[in-house]
């Protein structure tokens, strides 16, 4: 197993830039478009969750149809196919019927965010339905309308629920980002088989790419949990002092609308 | 006796607007079927400018889910309700509107679980009612104070005890100083200092001319704040009336079965 | 005493005219180990050549191309017969044959595009290109060339051609029955052959030529192979590849429609 | 455009029965492997979930405390490199090393299980979070044990919660089954790779493929809303009649203990 | 007045086992702290066999947290817990054992969302006590009906009215038929005619010996049941005695000042 180690380090001092530069690549286009893809999923979800009661217009609720039925076949569409098989149809495809040439890093962010987002989609679909609906009504009740109510009371106890499937969704795309090769991005993962190809050293390469992968996935993995560490607040309140009470709730300085008029 | 002196049927508001009062809300005919289970018959129920009136009933009678649908929480089956003179429309944007001028207090609080208290309070006034932070950190510390919750403003509700709870959804309905407040058993949670404290806020409510619609179980609550007293049985309204006629001389013979269970009458007939 | 000894080669199964996939055994195919369908081309025509010369019995493991080191480092199978160019790194992993082929190194131009009337590479110069991973074409003659804007490679000559199909690269570079094989599906295509031109990429013969890759240290299988593949020559190699280009069936496609 | 769909049509009637077998192995590979992933994904949640208290002895602490490390490296670690590298190790490596002969079958479902379980385990985590701990209080207080608490009151509104995300799940994989072919595994993917290799017809190729993807992933979908559909139940309950009260809750016949004793 | 006849004071079993009865539950110097904030302070109490004491105090003085940490879903900060003399083991196994033989009803009720009312008292019977299907059934559909849920059986908790789910989870606590029952505010959310059942319910248990520790704000429901009332204030006892003596001749002046909000006082003092 000597010469295993010993190719390991050869092949990483020769080729240790490309691989650096697979790496980087690989995590720019993974945590843009999770990103990108973690809004077009809330987006969507919003949407979704809105209730098709007829109490809206006519017109307003069939819109709403129509809007829900083309949200619903986008999330479909690209849940149901091959990443690979969009990035060719997208970026070769687009060219060949209309002659729409995209850059093919604006490809590969528009594909991996595009797809992101609709697994995100269902993802925050499944948040929103684990929420108690006293939240919700409970914000109606305040006469919030429901774009507010998403906003403001259902995503943000969403969000911090479903942080392990953000970091779930951004795990795969670290190494989703590989099916780029097609539309010549070079992510980590082809600079491995690229060298694995020509050194015929797929072992040692593989382990080579392994560790960084792993590198990268665990700190991704601890970031959000201290994300989930830092939205869960305090275990313990502080009782507020008089100090801070006057300076926050002001209450010296508020008297109801009516008893001024007095 | 506190109640002879205090009562808002005595109270001067009452007297000085009595018969101009215009009609707030009116509910006509209302009807609510989950299911087969016919919840509520053809309620109807008018409420004037600055009425008290409470919602009694035994459990599992409607009061809720009549409050729930008054807000439109509950699609009715059948009937209509209108807010000053017009009927609640169904478009969403003046539904919003609609229940923007609607306070409620929830049976089970519904507190928004990720903000501390005042938050809860704060963030309805702010996006709703587009007032500054400023503004509307006065507003909520002036109706939490009130209910002496300043202590606690920056607890999360997983964090409060169950009164604590319910005073601050009490808060939170205030603060937004809406035009009629729903109460769905505001002091089940809370013992009877704090609910002396509860009916004093009512009544200084009552005074300046707030409409209250209560459901309660507090019967002695109940006849200490209301004008007038609404007794439903099995989704249908049986009897209503001041407080004195429906507590004293109840005219049917369920209403009095219902209110036999009443530890403690009024005292004449103890 | 071999006889019955099982030889088992792997190939991509997807490479035409170097190995395809078809649905019958017609012209002699051979069905695919655990798979589904018959492989067939210039590699399983070499590899029934030699088992049949050797006395093994053939079978074909379809692969991808990615593990098809992997697959003949484990022993999973005994040889890859799949077009490698025998380069001295990989000696270094597996042992090779003596050449099965040589293919001639040639470029692929749109006829209708900007490059299509160079003569040699110095005119092909501030193009963009690319060609398959892991190749001599993409590692070796692409930077030959002045000025060039070199894609990322492609994983498969499918993808190499769409490439070129499309638009988003000017020229690709690959061997010569790669090129023919994509003539049939683009006639809009054009090869460009620089070999007499002198102003050819340079590459030595050992880069060209392609082998056999056998596990490390298999010497009595390479010796057997080469014992089979010394007594042909280039002539028969070509002849044989003629075959396969004939026998493909993107052309018995095109006949077809 | 026409030469297209006829190369469909060509293409379909010579490979179909390829593309078929080819859809028929990812539709078992990913079912099977779904549903022993989310069985792993559950048993590594409920450990995961088991609270590290200093209630139990000092040794079964320390035990637990092992066992929670190893399930979090498995999680990362599966998640953490591709299964593409995975497979080869597994299949290849195994054979180098130790000289373990791996049937490529049972390689393959053992991969993409392992896989589907460490992603599985962190989606659970969070569907475990987003349940009201009351729920899990409540189960404490009626005396069930951690394991019992979980099975019977948290796991079942976890799963309702998390079926979308199962549905993601499943649906990746149907995708995913695709690296199997670097262990010989011929599937849908894998099919569409051999027949575009052979006729340079990519785009047609493709074009069959994700219609077949489509068809298998839409009727995923379908099946997990029906089953949501099935979990919630009817919106409205029957109020008990005498008959079905005698028949499932006996009254008539059950007295407490203390009074038969009388 | 119903009090008199019924009150558990006077009836038998009390005095029929009076000196001799055994220990159920010892809680020593308990103490309980949420970050810097002293929830429970010193609090010790003991409870004999069918011992009925009722917690008062107002809102946030922990009651609720006394009752959680008793069957330690929370961690005391400091203290012991004793059951029959033992102290409670911290090893998990004993703990569940623990807990199944003290019952215990939430304030916030706390139903299995996902199970029907019937299944949501089925369950640890069958998982915990291991009985079968039927037999549990049996025992479930006796409180059931014994709490006039019987017809809502069928019914998932978010389809019932406050005092439906306050009823179920009374039935899930007694179907468990442990030794000790200890309740969050019973009958927050029910009405007077509900009340008096449940308090016949009690008043029944307690007959046959069950020992019960409720937190409660109804303080005539308090003077109805308890064999003794503890008044704690701020996280700590500051009073205790029996119903009599702790409503009518309050020792501390906090204890005046929190019965002083009783709309209601015994009969005698109005
Ligand atoms: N979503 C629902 N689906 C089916 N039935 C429901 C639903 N919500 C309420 N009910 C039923 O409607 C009836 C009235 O409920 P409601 O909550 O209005 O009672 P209530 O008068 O408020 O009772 P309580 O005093 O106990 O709160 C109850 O029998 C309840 O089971
Ligand atoms: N998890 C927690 N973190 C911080 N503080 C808490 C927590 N739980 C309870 N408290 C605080 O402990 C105090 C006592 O709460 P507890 O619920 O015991 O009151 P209670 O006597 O039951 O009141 P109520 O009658 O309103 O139910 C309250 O001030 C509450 O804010
Ligand atoms: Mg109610
Ligand atoms: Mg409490």
């Amino acid at each position: 197993m000597a010469p295993f180690w010993e190719n390991i380090v050869t092949t990483w001092s020769r080729y240790h830039s490309h691989y650096l530069i697979g790496a980087r690549n690989t995590l720019i286009i993974s945590f843009v478009s999770t990103f990108i893809g973690c809004l077009i999923g809330f987006a969507v979800g919003i949407v979704q969750a809105l209730p098709d009661s007829p109490r809206a217009g006519k017109g307003r609720c069939a819109a709403l149809k129509i809007l829900k039925i083309v949200l619903r076949s986008y999330v479909e569409l690209f849940r149901g196919t091959p990443m690979i098989v969009q990035a060719v149809f997208i970026y070769y495809g687009a060219r060949l019927v209309a002659g729409l040439h995209l850059d093919m890093w604006t490809a590969a962010f528009l594909i991996v965010s595009v797809n992101t987002g609709a697994y995100m989609a269902e993802t925050v679909r499944g948040g929103i339905l684990s929420i108690d609906p006293g939240q919700e009504e409970a914000a109606h009740a305040l006469g919030m309308t429901h774009v507010q109510t998403m906003l403001c009371v259902i995503l943000p106890q969403t969000f911090r629920n479903i942080i392990p499937q953000i970091g779930n969704n951004l795990i795969i795309n670290i190494k989703d980002t590989a099916v780029l090769s097609v539309i010549s991005i070079t992510d980590l993962f082809f600079v491995h088989k690229s060298v694995s190809g020509s050194l015929y050293n797929y072992f040692e390469s593989a382990t080579i790419i392994m560790v960084i992968y792993l590198i990268l996935t665990l700190s991704v993995s601890w970031l959000l949990r201290l994300l989930e560490k830092r939205l869960d607040g305090k275990q313990h309140y502080d009782l507020a002092t008089t100090d801070t009470l006057a300076h926050t709730s002001g209450l010296v300085r508020y008297a109801r609308p009516s008893e001024e008029k007095k | 006796m506190k109640r002879t002196d205090e009562s808002p049927l005595d109270n001067g508001v009452r007297g000085r607007i009595d018969m101009e009062r215009t009609t707030v809300l009116t509910v006509d005919e209302l009807s609510k079927t989950f299911g087969n289970h016919e919840v509520l018959r053809s309620v109807s129920l008018e409420l004037k400018e600055s009425d008290v009136v409470c919602l009694i009933g035994s459990s599992g009678s409607g009061k809720s889910t009549l409050l729930r649908c008054i807000n439109l929480l509950e699609e009715p089956t059948a009937g209509t309700i209108c807010f000053r003179g017009e009927p609640v429309s169904r478009s969403r944007v003046s539904l919003a509107a609609y229940r923007a001028r609607v306070g409620m207090v929830f049976q089970n609080f519904n507190l928004f679980d990720h903000l501390n208290v005042l938050n809860n309070c704060v963030i309805a006034m702010r996006k709703v009612q587009k007032l500054d932070r400023k503004t509307a950190e006065q507003r909520a510390g002036y109706y939490l104070e009130k209910v002496g919750m300043l202590p606690f403003i920056h607890a999360k509700p997983h964090q409060l005890s169950g009164g604590q709870k319910q005073r601050a959804a009490i808060a939170r309905a205030l603060a937004m100083e809406p035009e009629i407040l729903l109460f769905d058993e505001p002091t089940s949670a809370l013992d009877p200092q704090m609910v002396q404290e509860v009916l004093a806020v009512m009544h200084a409510l009552a005074k300046e001319g707030m409409t209250m619609l209560i459901a309660t179980h507090e019967m002695m609550f109940a006849r200490e704040v209301s004008t007038r007293v609404v007794f439903l049985d099995e989704g249908s309204i049986l009897e209503e009336g001041t407080p004195e006629q429906l507590f004293s001389c109840p005219r049917h013979a369920r209403t009095e079965e219902f209110l036999r269970g009443l530890l403690y009458r009024c005292p004449g007939e103890m | 005493a071999r006889k019955g000894k099982k030889l088992r080669v792997a190939m991509e199964c997807g490479y035409a005219p170097y190995n395809w996939t078809q649905e019958s055994d017609e012209g002699g195919a051979l069905p695919i180990a655990g798979g589904v369908g018959y492989a067939y081309g210039y590699d399983v025509m070499i590899a029934k050549l030699l088992a049949e010369e050797l006395g093994y019995e053939l079978e074909i493991v379809k692969l991808d191309w990615d593990s098809l080191i992997p697959a003949v480092q484990s022993g999973d199978v005994d040889a890859v017969i799949a077009g490698q160019s025998i380069k001295p790194e990989r000696l270094e992993k597996v042992d090779f044959t003596v050449p099965y082929y040589y293919a001639s190194i040639v470029t692929l131009v749109k006829s209708d595009g900007a490059f299509a009337g160079a003569k040699g590479i110095k005119d092909l110069a501030g193009g963009t290109c690319t060609s398959q991973q892991g190749t001599i074409w993409y590692d070796v003659c692409l930077p030959q060339i002045e000025n060039a804007t070199i894609l990322a490679a492609q994983d498969s000559a499918p993808t190499m051609l769409i490439a070129l199909d499309s638009g988003a690269v000017d020229f690709v570079v690959c061997d010569l029955p790669t090129a023919q094989a994509a003539l049939h599906v683009y006639p809009s295509m054009k090869i460009l052959d620089f070999t007499d031109g002198g102003d050819n990429f340079a590459v030595t013969d050992e880069d060209i030529n392609i082998g056999i890759s056998v596990k490390k240290g298999n010497k009595k299988l390479v010796d057997a192979f080469n014992s089979v593949l010394s007594e042909m020559n280039i002539e028969d190699f070509d002849a044989m590849m003629q075959k396969a280009i004939e026998m493909q069936p993107l052309s018995s496609g095109e006949n077809d429609g």
